[in-house]
């Protein structure tokens, strides 16, 4: 990938020294909205990995609670694959190298971790650090994983050359964007070093407890001050870009469905975050000056009686949070049914079946989540009312995902379907968030969410839409792209079994949750609820699940491997080896010089005409110019 | 390649890519104030009892503090209409006294500060004091960063308009369009918590 | 903006003048009955109405409002939409509370 | 469907409405995706690149979608309409009144739940926060006439059966959640607040028992010394010169796993761990004399007796069924907040009352 974003992309191996000279210019201080990309990239990817890696931790913690933890597993994991990454590398490749020595530095934050005497004494996981792995786990995976993956690396990399666009609109502010998130992402891994270790008090962070807590929220605080300064800069940076750097005829209705998931995506955090912004403000102020925002009168924690006297509200919190937070989960999945989208249309070798409908079903998610949140707090003693508004709406919202999935299913009909590995990540991702999605209905009646609220069957609801849903969305993006940015194809062999592994391994993991959370079992439990006699009958469901995500993990080594491998050895292609009708394809080299177009495109038709009738190939690009055949008309 | 749209408008939305960029941030500000404004009403209708702002706080101060900033957005409209009018001197002039008003505002709002602390009380007096303190705060950072970018339009950065003075027009009015924010979002914390 | 030429800029002007006197003006009246110490609800009421139109005449001469592009009132109506809810939906939740 | 689901025992009146509601979900949730599957698998052997080399521009031409995510639509307002809007109303708003129900306050703290009975003069006594002590966690004001005869307990809360219960709930500290599985009830706890909940209690801790009567192996299980750590040997281990290292009801510490690992024994025969049981049924041995009565606790030398005499299969069910489990994060021991509740006939309710009442004098 190191040479792939430079302007001359064929670096011969004889002119390394020629390469090193300009590694820090080109790469570290670009501003080129390609380079950020992959810089987000390489980010994210790290950051998935980690937060995968507390939650195998942990899940050692749920199979066998209470038993001495082979650490030098868990680090040995990272740690060989930093050895083998950096074998890779060897010295020619800056980036790969990097990267290896970045998974061996993780490998030395996970072994200091767990060889803490404090928290792991005897290697026996302590409630504390059990907690703040969950909470680190969630806060990892969310805010500096799969948003950063999903918007700041597709998003940049992929919307300006879609639009035919040169590069962002504020080249700076992108790279502003990505060092914030990268200031934010460091701060959240100091804080497992601090006295008490990282947040303990769960991704939701919930007053009074995250109040009283530890250090570590201060520091969790700080981070999501940085990483929401991140978001902001770059949704205001996608949305000026989407409406000002179209190319000439790129109408809104000729955008690719990518770019418009971008779109509603950039407003969702344009207006969804300043609120947790100014949450977390308050949040550091109850923390740090003994102000009471969130903090009722006369509390009494373990026999002392606190001083905070102001009658704070501590359902202000949640309020606050969940307005994020629930426009946050489409932002985890907008970009992901986007990726599937492309994918879809271009391994069908057909249009996305209506189109349109999608589009508006989009806009209108968008709008619909912002007033939905409160089907997260159904149990904090809520009013006939005011559940009965939250209900509605949550059900309506549900609608607009089903006309999505059920268009993308409908494209598939009269296809003619290749089932390269993207696809099959793609298509995967369509019963995979139908799980996810439907079983989000029972809980987003009151009623029903009596008994399933904070259990296990939550934690199988969403992690059925974030895991197999967009974590294989984001894998199809990866193995689609790869080319784009590097002009080698990943390896075919291996990112097959990396499918069928991930696949099965994924189901392993989160269908028996429904089981125990139909049961009763609840999350966050230390022990996985071993002490509970209504939990007794599905106990052993926590090894079967253990051993799931620790096979997962196996499987996700044959894609790291392709993914190093494949930069540097992966089979050449042409310069639109997908035949993809899309802009960033169609209308430009691969990878794409500086600046991105050699001539900025000119558009004339729309973004999916595959198997035009009577057309010389089974697919037109959108700059192609001119009636194709008589008797056709471009599909707008 | 030239990014398009930096000064020219283009031609279906009319805008030029930083009046639309300025616009979208106002809107992320519009939500974080709001969310405080949101939090000030949600605990001030939970309380069993809340002070009035006017028994509490100096109201001729805050009064004084309003006048300066809503004076210093007119200047700043006539800092930009004088470049429109090509006359650089003039918007010398207003951007100057632009800054100048920010920092009487600013020392107005250190004496109000002072003299509470001075009497000993700080955040943790009250929620009252608590909302009182975040949001004035808050719009006094804001202030801040305003002044920074109008000192800087008003120093080195005015070269541009030598070079390309249209350009330094439009970076002037976007300025002055976050300047004007500024002062509104003044508008609505003045009443809100001097006067109720 | 941008086209328009320095003999209209001078109308601005004029326009700007009279919205900043309006703006003094609607101070002085805000502070004023802000001493009568009308009842709670009231001062509300007048204190919000006071401000609403102090904030559209900022809003509308000095940033230019009235003469913007309808892109930029679409973002702003979207805004303003999400901002009531933000306003109204947390009180009325915590105000709809469980009772027997 | 609700056994499919696997929903544990119902012991609440309304129990059963939202089990009913929740396989009704599922049944709409399993129509769908089963629909939509086969949909899904068959255009992709259908269409796949071998099978059909040139796809079809136009692709499908039906609306039927459309009438689909219509009939969707209706079937999600029916839910609403006829599920979600009346139970949750019976659940927050048709409470019965006081007088005809058993009401208690339950405050939760990190990481215990305190109950405060009215006692018999059906009134609630002062409490104030400056008077919580170790031993008065609830701060009862016992100056206060009316808190003479109040009653206050840890982690118990006996409620009899057949009769609405209206639980006043809230917290000293942090948010902590009231849940308990078998009742269908759960109800955050928030501090500053005291939200009502209410339910029928429908059957008593026995009946629940019976219901949850399992079959439990007491034949023990064969595990790696090291595993056997801190577990009980049900049969005699000695060393090379045939001294008895560890006989059966042998506690293994870590000085007799250091010991058999010498011996070179690799396994070893421990009971499983039945504490948390109780018998449901009488065992006697071959003359007549009783091993283990009818609800006693299955102990390691209970089960190993039984299993010296060839029971190797024992009736048995949880010691706690009705278990308050503490369903939102509240801090490092969340997980083991547990509370016990027991349901138990009007009399034996009255006569813990009385004993209760006895303790205040
Ligand atoms: C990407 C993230 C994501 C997405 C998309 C969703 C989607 C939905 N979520 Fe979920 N949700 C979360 C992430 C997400 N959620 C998270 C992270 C939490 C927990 C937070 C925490 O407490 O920690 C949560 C929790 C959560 C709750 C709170 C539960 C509780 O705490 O008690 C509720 C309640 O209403 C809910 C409802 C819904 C609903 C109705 C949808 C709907 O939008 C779903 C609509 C979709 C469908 C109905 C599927 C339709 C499609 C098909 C059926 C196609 C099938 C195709 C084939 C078979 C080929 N979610
Ligand atoms: C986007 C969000 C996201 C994602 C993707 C995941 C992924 C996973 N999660 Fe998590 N999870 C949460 C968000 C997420 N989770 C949240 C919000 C919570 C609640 C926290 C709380 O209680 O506060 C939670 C809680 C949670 C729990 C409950 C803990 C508890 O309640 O006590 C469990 C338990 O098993 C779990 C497991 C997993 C597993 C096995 C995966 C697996 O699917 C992981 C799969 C990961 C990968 C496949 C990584 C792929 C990436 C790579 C291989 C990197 C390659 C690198 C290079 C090429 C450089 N998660
Ligand atoms: Cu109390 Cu969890
Ligand atoms: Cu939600």
């Amino acid at each position: 990938m190191a040479n792939a974003a430079t302007a001359h992309h064929h670096v011969h191996d004889d002119e390394h020294h020629h390469e090193e000279l300009g590694f820090w210019q080109k790469y570290v201080f670009s501003i080129d909205h390609k380079v950020i990309g992959l810089w987000y990239m390489f980010t994210a990817l790290v950051f998935l990995f980690f937060g995968f890696t507390l939650m195998m931790l942990m899940r050692w913690q749920l199979a066998y609670p209470g038993q001495p933890l082979p650490g030098w597993i868990f680090m040995g994991l990272p740690a060989l694959i930093g050895i083998v990454v950096l074998f890779i590398g060897g010295l020619q490749r800056k980036l790969i190298s990097l990267m290896g020595v970045i998974f061996l530095g993780l490998s030395g934050l996970i072994w200091y971790v767990v060889s803490d005497e404090t928290m792991m004494p005897g290697g026996i996981m302590l409630p504390e650090l059990y907690n703040s792995f969950g909470a680190m786990h969630g806060t990892i995976m969310v805010f500096l994983g799969v948003v950063p993956l999903a918007v700041g690396a597709f998003g940049n990399y992929v919307v300006p050359l879609q639009i035919g666009a040169p590069d962002m609109a504020f080249p700076k502010l992108n790279a502003a964007s990505y060092w914030s998130y990268f200031v934010g992402g460091v701060v959240m891994l100091v804080s497992f070093f601090v006295p008490g270790g990282a947040a303990n008090s769960g991704w939701t962070s919930y007053a009074p407890l995250s109040v009283i807590a530890t250090q570590g929220q201060t520091l969790w605080l700080f981070g999501m001050v940085a990483l929401i300064t991140s978001s902001l800069l770059g949704s205001v940076n996608f949305i000026v870009t989407i409406i000002q750097l179209r190319a000439k005829g790129m109408t809104f209705m000729r955008l690719p469905f990518f770019v418009w998931t971008q779109f509603v995506t950039a407003f969702l955090l344009l207006l969804a975050f300043p609120p947790l912004e100014a949450a977390g403000v308050m949040q550091l102020m109850d923390r740090l000056v003994g102000t009471s925002f969130f903090m009722p009168s006369g509390l009494v924690v373990s026999g002392q009686i606190l001083p905070y006297t102001g009658g704070g509200s501590p359902l202000l919190w949640q309020h606050l949070f969940w307005f994020l937070a629930h426009p946050e989960v489409y932002v985890l999945i907008l970009p992901a049914m986007g990726i599937v989208a492309e994918v879809i249309a271009n391994n069908t070798r057909k249009p996305l079946w209506g189109y349109k409908s999608m589009v508006y079903s989009v806009i209108f998610l968008g709008f619909m989540s912002f007033i939905v949140w409160a089907h997260h707090m159904f149990m904090t003693g809520m009013g006939t009312t005011i559940s009965t508004f939250f209900q509605t709406t949550t059900m309506i919202i549900s609608i607009p995902s089903i006309i999505i999935l059920t268009a993308l299913i409908i494209s598939l009909y009269g296809g003619s379907i290749r089932f390269t590995t993207p696809m099959l990540f793609a298509l995967a991702f369509l019963p995979m968030f139908g799980i996810g999605g439907l079983t989000g209905l029972p809980l987003g009646l009151a009623p029903t969410d009596i008994h399933l609220h904070d259990t296990y069957y939550v934690i199988g609801h969403f992690h059925y839409v974030v895991a197999p849903g967009t974590i294989f969305a984001l894998f199809a993006g990866l193995y689609y792209w790869f080319p784009k940015a590097t002009g080698r194809k990943m390896n075919d062999k291996l990112g097959r079994i990396h499918f069928w592994g991930s696949l099965v391994c994924m189901n392993l993991v989160f269908m028996p949750m429904f089981i125990q959370g139909l049961a009763g079992v609840s999350r966050r439990l230390y022990d996985g609820g071993a002490q509970y006699s209504h939990a007794q009958g599905v106990l052993y469901l926590n090894e079967v699940m253990s051993v799931g995500a620790w096979a997962l993990g196996i499987f996700q080594l044959f894609f790291i491997f392709n993914f190093f491998w494949s930069i540097k050895k992966g089979e050449k292609v042409s310069e639109n080896p997908w035949g993809a009708t899309t802009l960033e394809w169609a209308a430009t080299p691969t990878p794409p010089p500086h600046g991105n177009f050699l001539t900025i495109p000119e558009v004339h038709r729309g973004p999916y005409e595959y198997s035009v009738p009577g057309y010389k190939d089974d697919f037109v690009p959108q700059h192609v110019d001119g009636q194709l055949v008589p008797s056709q008309k471009t599909k707008v | 390649m030239q990014i398009p749209y930096t000064v020219a408008t283009r031609p279906d939305t009319g805008l030029f890519n930083a009046k639309l960029g300025v616009w979208l941030f106002l809107a992320s500000e519009v939500m974080l104030f709001g969310a405080l404004f949101s939090s000030y009403i949600l605990l001030r209708v939970g309380a069993p009892t809340w002070p009035h702002g006017y028994d509490l706080l100096n109201v001729p101060l805050a009064t004084f503090n309003t006048v300066v900033l809503i004076t210093s957005s007119i200047t700043m409209v006539m800092a930009w209409a004088s470049l429109m009018m090509k006359d650089f001197k003039k918007y010398r002039i207003y951007m100057g006294s632009t800054f100048l008003l920010g920092v009487v505002f600013l020392i107005v709002k250190g004496f109000e500060y002072g003299g509470k602390f001075s009497h000993g009380i700080f955040p943790s007096e009250s929620t009252f004091y608590a909302i009182y303190f975040t949001l004035t705060g808050l719009h006094g950072l804001h202030v801040i960063g305003g002044m920074i970018v109008n000192a800087y339009f008003w120093g080195s950065g005015s070269k541009m308009w030598k070079s390309e003075p249209e350009r330094f027009t439009n970076r002037v009015e976007v300025a002055g369009l976050y300047w004007h924010f500024v002062d509104l979002v003044w508008i609505f914390l003045f009443p809100a918590l001097y006067l109720l | 903006m941008e086209q328009s030429h320095p003999v209209d800029i001078k109308k601005h002007v004029r326009t700007y003048i009279a919205v900043f006197v309006a703006l003094l003006a609607l101070t002085i009246v805000t502070v004023a009955v802000s001493y009568w110490h009308l009842p709670i609800t009231y001062a509300v009421i007048v204190a919000l109405i006071i401000a609403t139109i102090k904030g559209s005449l900022v809003a509308s001469y000095f940033m230019h409002l009235i003469s913007e592009r309808k892109l930029i009132y679409l973002t702003l109506i979207i805004t303003f939409a999400f901002f009531l809810v933000l306003m109204v939906l947390p009180v009325l939740t915590v105000s709809d509370k469980i009772v027997n | 469907m609700q056994e499919w689901l696997g929903m544990p025992v119902e012991a609440a009146a309304h129990a059963s409405e939202i089990d009913q509601m929740t396989a009704v979900m599922h049944w709409i949730m399993l129509i769908l995706f089963v629909g939509w599957s086969i949909f899904f698998l068959y255009v992709l052997i259908r269409y796949r690149r071998s099978k059909s080399a040139k796809a079809n521009y136009a692709g499908v031409k039906s609306h039927f979608s459309s009438y689909m995510e219509g009939t969707v639509v209706v079937v999600e307002a029916v839910l609403i309409i006829g599920f979600a809007i009346p139970l949750w109303a019976k659940r927050v708003n048709a409470f019965p009144p006081e007088g005809e129900a058993t009401v208690v306050r339950v405050v939760a703290e990190q990481f215990a739940w305190n109950s405060h009975y009215p006692g018999a003069d059906g009134m609630f006594g002062r409490t104030d926060i400056k008077l919580v002590s170790a031993d008065n966690p609830l701060g009862i004001d016992r100056n206060d006439p009316a808190a003479k005869d109040d009653i206050a307990t840890i982690n118990q809360l006996n409620l009899p059966i057949n009769k609405p219960v209206i639980i006043h709930l809230s917290s000293k500290d942090v948010i902590h959640s009231f849940g308990v599985t078998y009742l269908r009830v759960k109800q955050d706890a928030i501090p500053g607040e005291s939200i009502p909940l209410w339910f029928t209690p429908t059957k008593t801790n026995i009946q629940i028992q019976e219901e949850l009567t399992r079959k439990y192996s007491s034949h023990g299980q064969t595990v790696s010394v090291a595993r056997a750590m801190n577990r009980v040997a049900m049969s005699e281990y000695s060393d090379k010169t045939g001294a008895s290292i560890v006989g059966p009801g042998g506690f293994i510490g870590e000085d007799i796993v250091a010991k058999l690992t010498e011996a070179g024994i690799r396994e070893v025969m421990v009971t499983v761990d039945h504490s948390t049981l109780v018998t449901m049924r009488e065992y006697k041995d071959a003359d007549g004399n009783i091993i283990a009565a009818k609800g006693e606790r299955l102990t390691d030398d209970v089960v190993i007796k039984l299993n010296g005499m060839g029971v190797t299969e024992v009736l048995a069910a949880p010691d706690t069924p009705l278990e308050i489990a503490c369903a939102q994060l509240c801090g490092l021991g969340h997980y083991r907040m547990r509370g016990f509740m027991t349901i138990q006939t009007p009399d034996e309710f009255a006569a813990w009352l009385a004993q209760e009442a006895a303790y205040l004098q």
